[in-house]
Order: structure tokens, then C-alpha cells, then sequence
């Protein structure tokens, strides 16, 4: 294991360091280990919390701020974090307006965001939960435990933070991030494994030639193994699954998201892919980001989500958004 | 059985899963994310820690006191459904300084039942169900026939280990394991591994106390 | 070599569709491969171009925008952009006020650039070129071809493309330019090689306990081999090569880069141990940059980049900037 | 010589370049960035379609398009520095429609200074200078003591790769291999290595030439 860390052990302790640091317009907590913004609740406005494993940077760290979230609970690498930092964390962006956690569907995260928010609410807080879960590569909720919150995690997190800044009540900002998922569609693809620091072995071995088609953001291993081949045809399997699963048409805002150990000039010749997919399909990209913004450690691969969009929508992706990893319009 | 067996049984349970951490991560490396035995192993070590520090005078206590550290240092999935377990277990055992195996039975019972409440995995799901419902059937088999607790909690144990083995030929229906799918099949589900050495502690110290009567306070285990 | 590409020989072609696709606010010229502000250019204002060899994205694509950049030439992987393409952009950019170039220090860039120059004043154009040598590890400019340029570019290009924008002509910004270079020093370090497409090989092999020390930014081998160590060992080699170089104290600009394969958690890691060591120097961080900026493909590692700040520069830094990789204040 | 030899000289360095490219890439891995043999084949191809495409009457003009060609396509250190050298030695041959083995001296000569110019190297600096600076030496003895066309080319590819041998001794001070001081020993200089393709391309096409006179326009080669 190769890592520029000072021990398996406190990889999380001293990044948190490294937020705190870096970043003035936050304020981590690291014994209770969450991440506001800093100067406090806003009074009036809905919270918005989020949270999950670490090892996704900057999900969700990076997309606490102005126009987006609150606070950020990161847990151990690819752990859910535990109730008791979500209770700290939702109390204390909670501006009287109620509190809402976007949780991505894994059993840990929605187990101890439950938790969580049972004792929220024995303390008297509102809180409402949106659960992100996006990815078409899981394909029968029956015979699983649901689909999988991707890429869609960070169209939640934006779309419903600028909808809170104006305003939203706890109830739209619950039903709004609800309709960014139920519009939102991802498909990932692993090149290479990536090895949690207290593990220090990789999740899983692959051939030069051989590719993971359907992996989520835990450095686990796909729904099946294929071959490697051309970004044109990965793009062309994970857009026929999206596609199959939610027809696209009109409008659509997609993220071409890179897994942590994949270069941005690959991401681009990804999004070439894309694009000619989609508009090969009469489906038009009208918003787009391209870059690492849900990582799996150092895994090479990939991520494509896409968001069919409405003018709302499109109106509150265009609102300002200042946090360290998203940043327009301010 | 008193509190002071139930603290040995969690110090049992935390060194076996310390020793076998590797093994259990390995284990959910294949099926999992590769921490099941890094969480298990933080979150019974703060158990033990503060079961240290706040020295619980009961077991209902003590099994609520680990029930609260696992879920409060554990994360993943396992952290709040053991910690479910335990705090459900501690439920039904009230104030008792000292509780009978009987007791224990229903103890455990409750485990599984908060953890199906909270997880709903059924058996066959491929989860640590798997290993604790044949565990708590096996354990009240032995009680109803008027077996003793060592007997109760090593046919437990031995049931554990067989729920565990058939988990390798099931397809993961709960939990992250079941994103792969039928490539889970042929892999022993880290949950399950996991309930096998805290049940396999429990056989250990419930033996080890009827064995060693002169223990203080472990005479009192039936 | 396992890479999202779709051929070896297409891979920067198809990238710049993508930069295309992606980014309404860039113009890309795919036949004469260069990389403009939509709306060409901006009357009297000095136009900024840079350029080097692909694979170092965002670096220089990125930062082209309001606030930056007016132009990059992205040559192929590592190589450098030829003498044609140089021209062209700078024509493109040409607002009446000349053209700035920016040229990292390799014998390569810098020949490119040169030719590049002298065919643009044989057309009447005012050029003037800064040359960006950062990199410490390259000790000694008689025994070599000079310090490489790396991280710093970021910065000479963010500071004087905000002079530019508030009206500094051609000569101040040279000047300026050639200020923020003496005042900034970086230092590189490699965990892991990276894959030329076009070779398909991996440049070096290293130990799974060996790193790389002093390394650029194109895959080559550092100035020595050495072994693993922590983060925080790890920058003390850095830093205390850079304050033995340039003696550091005051307010200084950082940037913890990643060289592409290294995921962000890490990077804050690493930037923990930047702050700790420059505070206990008395060495005071008012801003930084951590992220991934000038890259080397997938290769694992980071390099630190210093800047010694005045009041002016960081007034500079502060200006807005509009472009793909970095953007604030607007 | 006659542009047509001259452009048989492209042609062939352009094959033995495009077959021995991933060799220079490898020499360049070791001590550059693994691209001299992609950027030599880049160039040359271009060279021989620009040729191809303009089809110029005069030696100069063919390696004054040749030098134009590598400016234009090859990128890196190495573009820069072979267009030069290709244009210098192109501006002493002037309009002649066929040149002397002496006039093809003047020329090489001119190509090494032009390429010293821009590069600013000496010999022992590890670069194409080491084997392009003997091979012109080589060529020019051989001429002043009254050998032919073909004994002096033959003389100028064996001074380079006598050159690019002795490279490998050599600590890098120019060019990006520089930077790796001292660890560049024991590693031959990529670029001395494209010296000697080129150079060995222009010894095959001049005996050739002298022994196949029967090439319409070959046979003027002295
Ligand atoms: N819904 C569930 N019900 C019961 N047990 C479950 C459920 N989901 C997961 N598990 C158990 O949890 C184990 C994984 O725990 P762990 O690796 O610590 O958490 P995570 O999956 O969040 O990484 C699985 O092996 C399985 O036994
Ligand atoms: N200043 C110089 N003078 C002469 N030759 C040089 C100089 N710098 C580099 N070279 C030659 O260029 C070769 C490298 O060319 P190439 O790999 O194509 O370019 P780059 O170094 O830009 O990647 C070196 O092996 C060396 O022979
Ligand atoms: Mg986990
Ligand atoms: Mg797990
Ligand atoms: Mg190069
Ligand atoms: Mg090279």
C-alpha cells in the first residue's frame, strides 16, 4: 500500500486537520467529527446534512458551504459514520427550521442516519431524510438492498442547497431532493482496485485487460467483469443501462466523474463519449460537470450520472454555490 | 450468570475479534467494502473501554452499555445492528443482578428479532442472520430439554458455525453484498463470521465459569 | 496500460472535443489544437497564452478564462505544442496590447515558444514570454538545463492574468509575472509512475516501499530514490528543500497539488503537515490551493508549491477568475 | 545528390525511425519522458507526406521542407532542434539542382551549428550533439583525403554510433534528462540514438546510390 498518509489509523483525524486548515469558510469539529460551515446556523433556513464513509473527498466535505450543505459527517474510510455525530452535526446547523439529511442508500448509512434521527427527534428537532439511490447497475430493489447513492448525491446536495438558501420549508426541500433523485440515473466502471488505508490490501484483483462494468463508490467489486475496451463502448453500456432504465429525453444536466485515480484528460475523452451518445439520442446537455467529485480512493475508473432536468431544476443548479469543491456565481 | 461473566464474555468476544480481524475483513473484501473487521474490532474495543470505565453493576447493563458503544464507534451496517442487538437483549433483562439461562435465551431472542427489525433480513439473506437465528434456536433447544447454559451456549456456538458455512453458498440479498449478486456465492458472509466468534466467546467464558466456580460471582452461572 | 481512452494516437484529439462539449465558455480549435476564451479576444487588454505537453490537465485548458488565461496549446502527452499551433493562438488572442507567453522551463517548451515568438514579431505581433523554473530538486543550472517549471505556473498565471484583466500592459505584466516565479519554489514527490498512452508503459518501476524524490511533472524518475515514509516526513524533505533554497517567512500562498493518481483525503493529509511545519517556522499561510492542478496522467504523488506573497500579489490572487478549474469572485 | 536522393535519405531515416521508435521511447523512459521515439516518428512521417505533397526539384528545398515539417509536427526538444539543423544545412545548399559530397559536408556542418545555436550544448552534454558532432568530423576527413560519397557517409554513421555508445557514459546537462544528474549514467542519450538512424539512413542511400547507378538521377552522386 502506497499512500501519503502518517499511519493507517489516523488518515481521517489528520485530513480533517488538512479541511480545517485549508479551508476558513468552515469549521471542523474533530472530536465529534463533523464539518460546518463556519459562523453557525442560519436562522430560518433548513440544514441540510449529509454524510458517509470518507475516502469519497470531496463528497461531502468539499460541498459544505453557501448554496449547498450544511454540515458534512465523513465516517472511517468507506464506514458510515455513527449516530452520535450526525445527532452533533444536525444539531448544530439546526436554524429552527428543521434539519434534512440526504443519506446515499447503503445499509450502514441509512441505519445510523436512522438512529440518528430517532434521537433528533427525542431532543425535539425536526428532521427530515431524502435517500439517494441512483445507480441503475443494482437493478432489482427485491433482491437487494436497493439501488446504490452515487454521482446523484452531489445534484441532491446542490439543487436542494440552492432551494434552501431561498427558502424552501423542510418539507419542499424533502420532496425536492426526492425528484432530483427519482430524475437522476448513474452507471460506474472500475479500471483498477483501490485499497482502504486500515486494510492495506486492495478489494479486489483484476487482469490487464479486465474491466468491473456496474461498481459503486466502496472500492468493491462490479456487477460483472468485462473487458476493456474503448471509452466509446464503456460509455455506450452504461448510458444503454441508464437509458434503459429511465428513458432520456429533453434536457439533461451529466456528471462524468472520475473515481479518484483516473486523469481529467480520460475524463474529457469520456464526455466526448457522452455527449455524442446523447446527442446521437436527440438528448440534449444543457448543464455538465466533469471531474472528481464522488472518488473511490485511488480506483481508475469512472462514474456517469445523468439528471433529467426541468427549468426549475436548471434554474437552482445555475444559483450560487461557494464551497471549496463547487463554486459559481459568487 | 452475573455482570461480571457478561463483562467477560464482551472482553472474550473483542480479543477473538482483534485476533481475527484480518480474516473478517478478507472475508468482506470479497463480498463487502474490506472493513467488517476493522469496525468490529473498533467497535468492541470501546465497548470493552467503557464497560472499564463505567463498570456496570448488572448485565442487563452491561449488555446495554456495549449495545450503546457499538453504535456510537462501530459505523457501517453492523455497528447499529449489533448495537440493536444488544441494547434489545439488555431489554429484557432489567435490573436482575444475576440472570438464569433461561433469561439468557430470551436475551438473545430479542437480539435477533431487533436486528431483523431494523435490517429485515430474513435467513438465507446471507447476513449475520444466519449465523444468530440458528444460534438462539439451537441455545433454547438445549434450555427446553433442560440442558445447562455451557451445554445451552456451545450448541449455540456449534449452530453458528454451520450458519455460517451455508452463508458461503447463498446469494446476498441484504446488506452491500448484495450489489454483486450471485458473485457472492461461493463466499462466507463477514457479518455471519463475526456473530460465530461473539457466540463462540460466549460458549468460552459460560464453560470457563461453570468449570472455574471459585471465580468470584461466576459460581452464581447456570 | 489500462486507460478510458479510445485509441492511443486520439487520445488528446478526443479530449478536446470534450473540453469543447463540456465548456460553452471555451473555444477549441481542433485543427490548429489550441484551447480560447469564446468571444475572441478582448481590445487592448494583453493576451495571456500557455502550453506544454498534455496530460498535466486542468493545467493549462483549465485556466483559461476571465481572470486567466486567454489561450493554451495543449501539445501531444508530454511533448510540447509546436511552433504553428503557438502562433496561431497567439494571433487569436491578440487584442492589440501584445501577447504574453507563459512556458514552463523544459528545453523543449521553451525552443517551441521561441520559434513561436519570433514568427509572431516576423507578423508584426508584440510578444514577451516569462519563463516559469519553480522546482528545487533541479539544484543547479550550469549542470543542467535549469529548474523545471511545475507549480508555480498555476499561480503566474492566476496573478498576472488578473493584472491583465485590470488593464497592466504587456511589459508590467512580464514583470510580474517573472516576480511571482522568484518569490515561489516547489517540490515533487512520486509514489508510483505513469503511462504515456503512446508507449504504454509505465515510465519507471518502483519498489512497493520506494518513492521517488524531486520528480516533475512528466513521468520521469526524481532526483533520488527513497523509501516510504510518512506524510509528515515526507514534507519535511519537501519544505526544508525550498526554505534551504528560498528562505521562507510571512505570508506565503500554498498549493498541496496532486500529480493525479493521489485522492484528495490524502492530499489534505499532506496539507495538515504543510500547515503544522510552516506554522512552526513561523511561516503564516493566507492562502492555498489543494487539489489537483498540474498533473502527470494517473501518477501517484503530489508536489507543494510556495509562493512568498506581498500585498499586491495577494490582491491579485484574490481578483475574479472564470475558468474550468478554478474559479471565485464572480 | 539529387533531390531525389535526397528524399530517398527522408524516406529511409523516416523507416528506420518508424522501426526502431518504440527503442528510442524506451532509451527516452529511462532518462526523459518516454516520447522521443513517438515524437521522431511524428516528424518524420510528416516530413515524408509534406514531401510527398510539395514535391520540391532541389536538395535544399527538400530539406528546407524537411526542416519545416519537423518544426511544425514534432514537438518537444528534439522538433525544434532537427528543423533547425534540416533548415541550416538547407540554407547552404541554395537553389543547386545537385550537390557535391562536399557541399552535403558543408551542409551537415551547418546543420550541428545551427542545432548548437538553439540548444546551446557541447559535446559531452549527452545529447544528439555527441553523435551528430563526430559524424560530421568523421565525414569531413574522410572527404579531404579524398574518399567518395559513400566512404564518407559510411565514416559519419559509424562517429555517431561510436558517439551514442560513449553517451552512455555521460552525466546529462541539457534537456530533460538533466535533471536526473547523475542517474542518467549508464543510459545511452535517445536523441544520439535518432542521430544515428538518420545518419545510418543517408550512408545506406549513398552507397546505394553509387552501386545502383542505373536509378535514373542516381548516378550523378559523387
Ligand atoms: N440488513 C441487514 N441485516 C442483517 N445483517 C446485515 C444487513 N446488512 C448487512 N448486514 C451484515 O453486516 C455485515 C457487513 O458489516 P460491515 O462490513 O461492518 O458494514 P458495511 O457493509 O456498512 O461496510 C454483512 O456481512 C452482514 O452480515
Ligand atoms: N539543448 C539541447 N541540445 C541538443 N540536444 C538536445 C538538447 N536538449 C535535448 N536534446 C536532445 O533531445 C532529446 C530528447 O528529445 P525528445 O524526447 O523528443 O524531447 P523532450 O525532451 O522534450 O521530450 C535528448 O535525448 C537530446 O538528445
Ligand atoms: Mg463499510
Ligand atoms: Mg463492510
Ligand atoms: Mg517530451
Ligand atoms: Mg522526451
Amino acid at each position: 500500500m502506497k499512500k501519503l498518509i502518517n499511519s493507517p489509523d489516523e488518515v481521517l483525524a489528520d485530513a480533517l486537520v488538512g479541511v480545517a486548515a485549508a479551508h476558513p469558510s468552515l469549521t471542523v469539529n474533530t472530536s465529534e467529527r463533523y464539518i460546518v460551515r463556519a459562523g453557525g446556523p442560519t436562522a430560518g433556513k433548513v440544514g441540510l446534512v449529509s454524510g458517509g464513509g470518507s475516502g469519497h473527498e470531496p463528497l461531502h466535505g468539499g460541498f459544505v458551504g453557501y448554496g449547498m450543505l450544511d454540515a458534512a459527517c465523513p465516517g472511517e474510510v468507506f464506514t458510515s459514520p455513527v449516530p452520535d455525530q450526525i445527532l452533533a452535526a444536525t444539531r448544530a446547523v439546526d436554524g429552527g427550521a428543521g434539519v434534512l439529511h440526504i443519506v446515499k442508500n447503503y445499509t450502514g448509512d441509512v441505519l445510523n442516519f436512522q438512529m440518528a434521527a430517532e434521537l433528533a427527534a427525542d431532543d425535539g428537532l425536526r428532521v427530515e431524510g431524502v435517500v439517494v439511490n441512483d445507480d441503475v447497475a443494482v437493478e432489482n430493489s427485491t433482491w437487494t438492498a436497493g439501488r446504490r447513492g452515487t454521482g446523484a448525491t452531489v445534484f441532491v446536495e446542490k439543487i436542494v442547497g440552492a432551494a434552501a438558501e431561498l427558502g424552501a420549508d423542510l418539507g419542499m426541500t424533502a420532496a425536492l431532493g426526492q425528484e432530483v433523485n427519482d430524475r437522476s440515473r448513474s452507471f460506474g466502471v472500475a479500471l483498477t482496485p483501490c485499497t482502504v488505508p486500515a486494510s492495506g490490501k486492495p478489494g479486489f484483483e483484476l487482469g490487464e485487460d479486465e474491466i468491473e462494468l456496474g461498481v459503486g463508490i466502496h472500492g468493491e467489486p462490479g456487477r460483472a467483469r468485462g473487458r476493456l475496451v474503448s471509452a466509446r463502448e464503456i460509455v455506450g453500456v452504461a448510458l444503454d443501462a441508464i437509458h434503459t432504465d429511465m428513458p432520456l429525453s429533453g434536457e439533461v444536466l451529466v456528471m462524468v466523474n472520475g473515481l479518484g485515480g483516473t486523469p481529467l484528460i480520460e475524463l474529457y475523452v469520456v464526455y466526448a463519449a457522452v455527449a455524442e451518445w446523447l446527442a446521437g439520442h436527440g438528448v440534449w446537455i444543457t448543464r455538465n460537470l466533469v471531474g472528481n467529485y464522488v472518488t473511490s480512493l485511488e480506483m481508475a475508473g469512472c462514474t456517469i450520472t445523468v439528471c433529467r432536468l426541468t427549468p426549475q431544476l436548471t434554474y437552482l443548479w445555475d444559483a450560487p454555490v461557494v464551497t471549496p469543491a463547487l463554486r459559481w456565481g459568487r | 450468570m452475573d455482570a461480571r461473566m457478561f463483562r467477560a464474555w464482551i472482553h472474550e468476544a473483542a480479543r477473538l475479534v482483534a485476533e481475527n480481524a484480518d480474516h473478517l475483513t478478507r472475508l468482506d473484501s470479497a463480498v463487502g467494502d474490506a472493513d467488517h473487521g476493522i469496525n468490529m474490532r473498533r467497535g468492541l474495543q470501546a465497548a470493552v473501554a467503557m464497560l472499564d470505565e463505567t463498570d456496570p453493576s448488572t448485565p442487563g447493563a452491561v449488555l446495554a452499555t456495549v449495545g450503546r458503544a457499538l453504535i456510537s464507534k462501530t459505523g457501517g451496517a453492523s455497528g447499529p445492528l449489533y448495537g440493536t442487538g444488544f441494547r434489545q437483549a439488555a431489554g429484557t433483562l432489567g435490573e436482575d443482578p444475576d440472570v438464569s439461562a433461561a433469561q439468557l435465551g430470551a436475551a438473545l431472542a430479542a437480539a435477533l428479532t431487533g436486528i431483523q427489525r431494523i435490517g429485515a433480513a430474513l435467513e438465507g439473506d446471507k447476513t449475520m442472520i444466519d449465523a444468530l437465528s440458528p444460534a438462539v434456536t439451537a441455545y433454547q433447544a438445549v434450555i427446553d430439554t433442560g440442558g445447562d447454559l455451557a451445554n445451552a451456549t456451545r450448541a449455540a456456538s456449534d449452530a453458528a458455525v454451520r450458519g455460517l458455512k451455508q452463508t458461503a453458498g447463498m446469494q446476498a440479498r441484504k446488506g452491500r453484498a448484495s450489489y454483486l449478486g450471485a458473485r457472492t456465492i461461493g463466499h462466507e458472509d463477514p457479518g455471519a463470521a463475526s456473530t460465530v466468534l461473539i457466540m463462540s466467546a460466549l460458549a468460552t467464558v459460560s464453560s470457563a465459569g461453570e468449570r472455574r466456580s471459585e471465580w468470584p460471582g461466576a459460581g452464581a452461572a447456570t
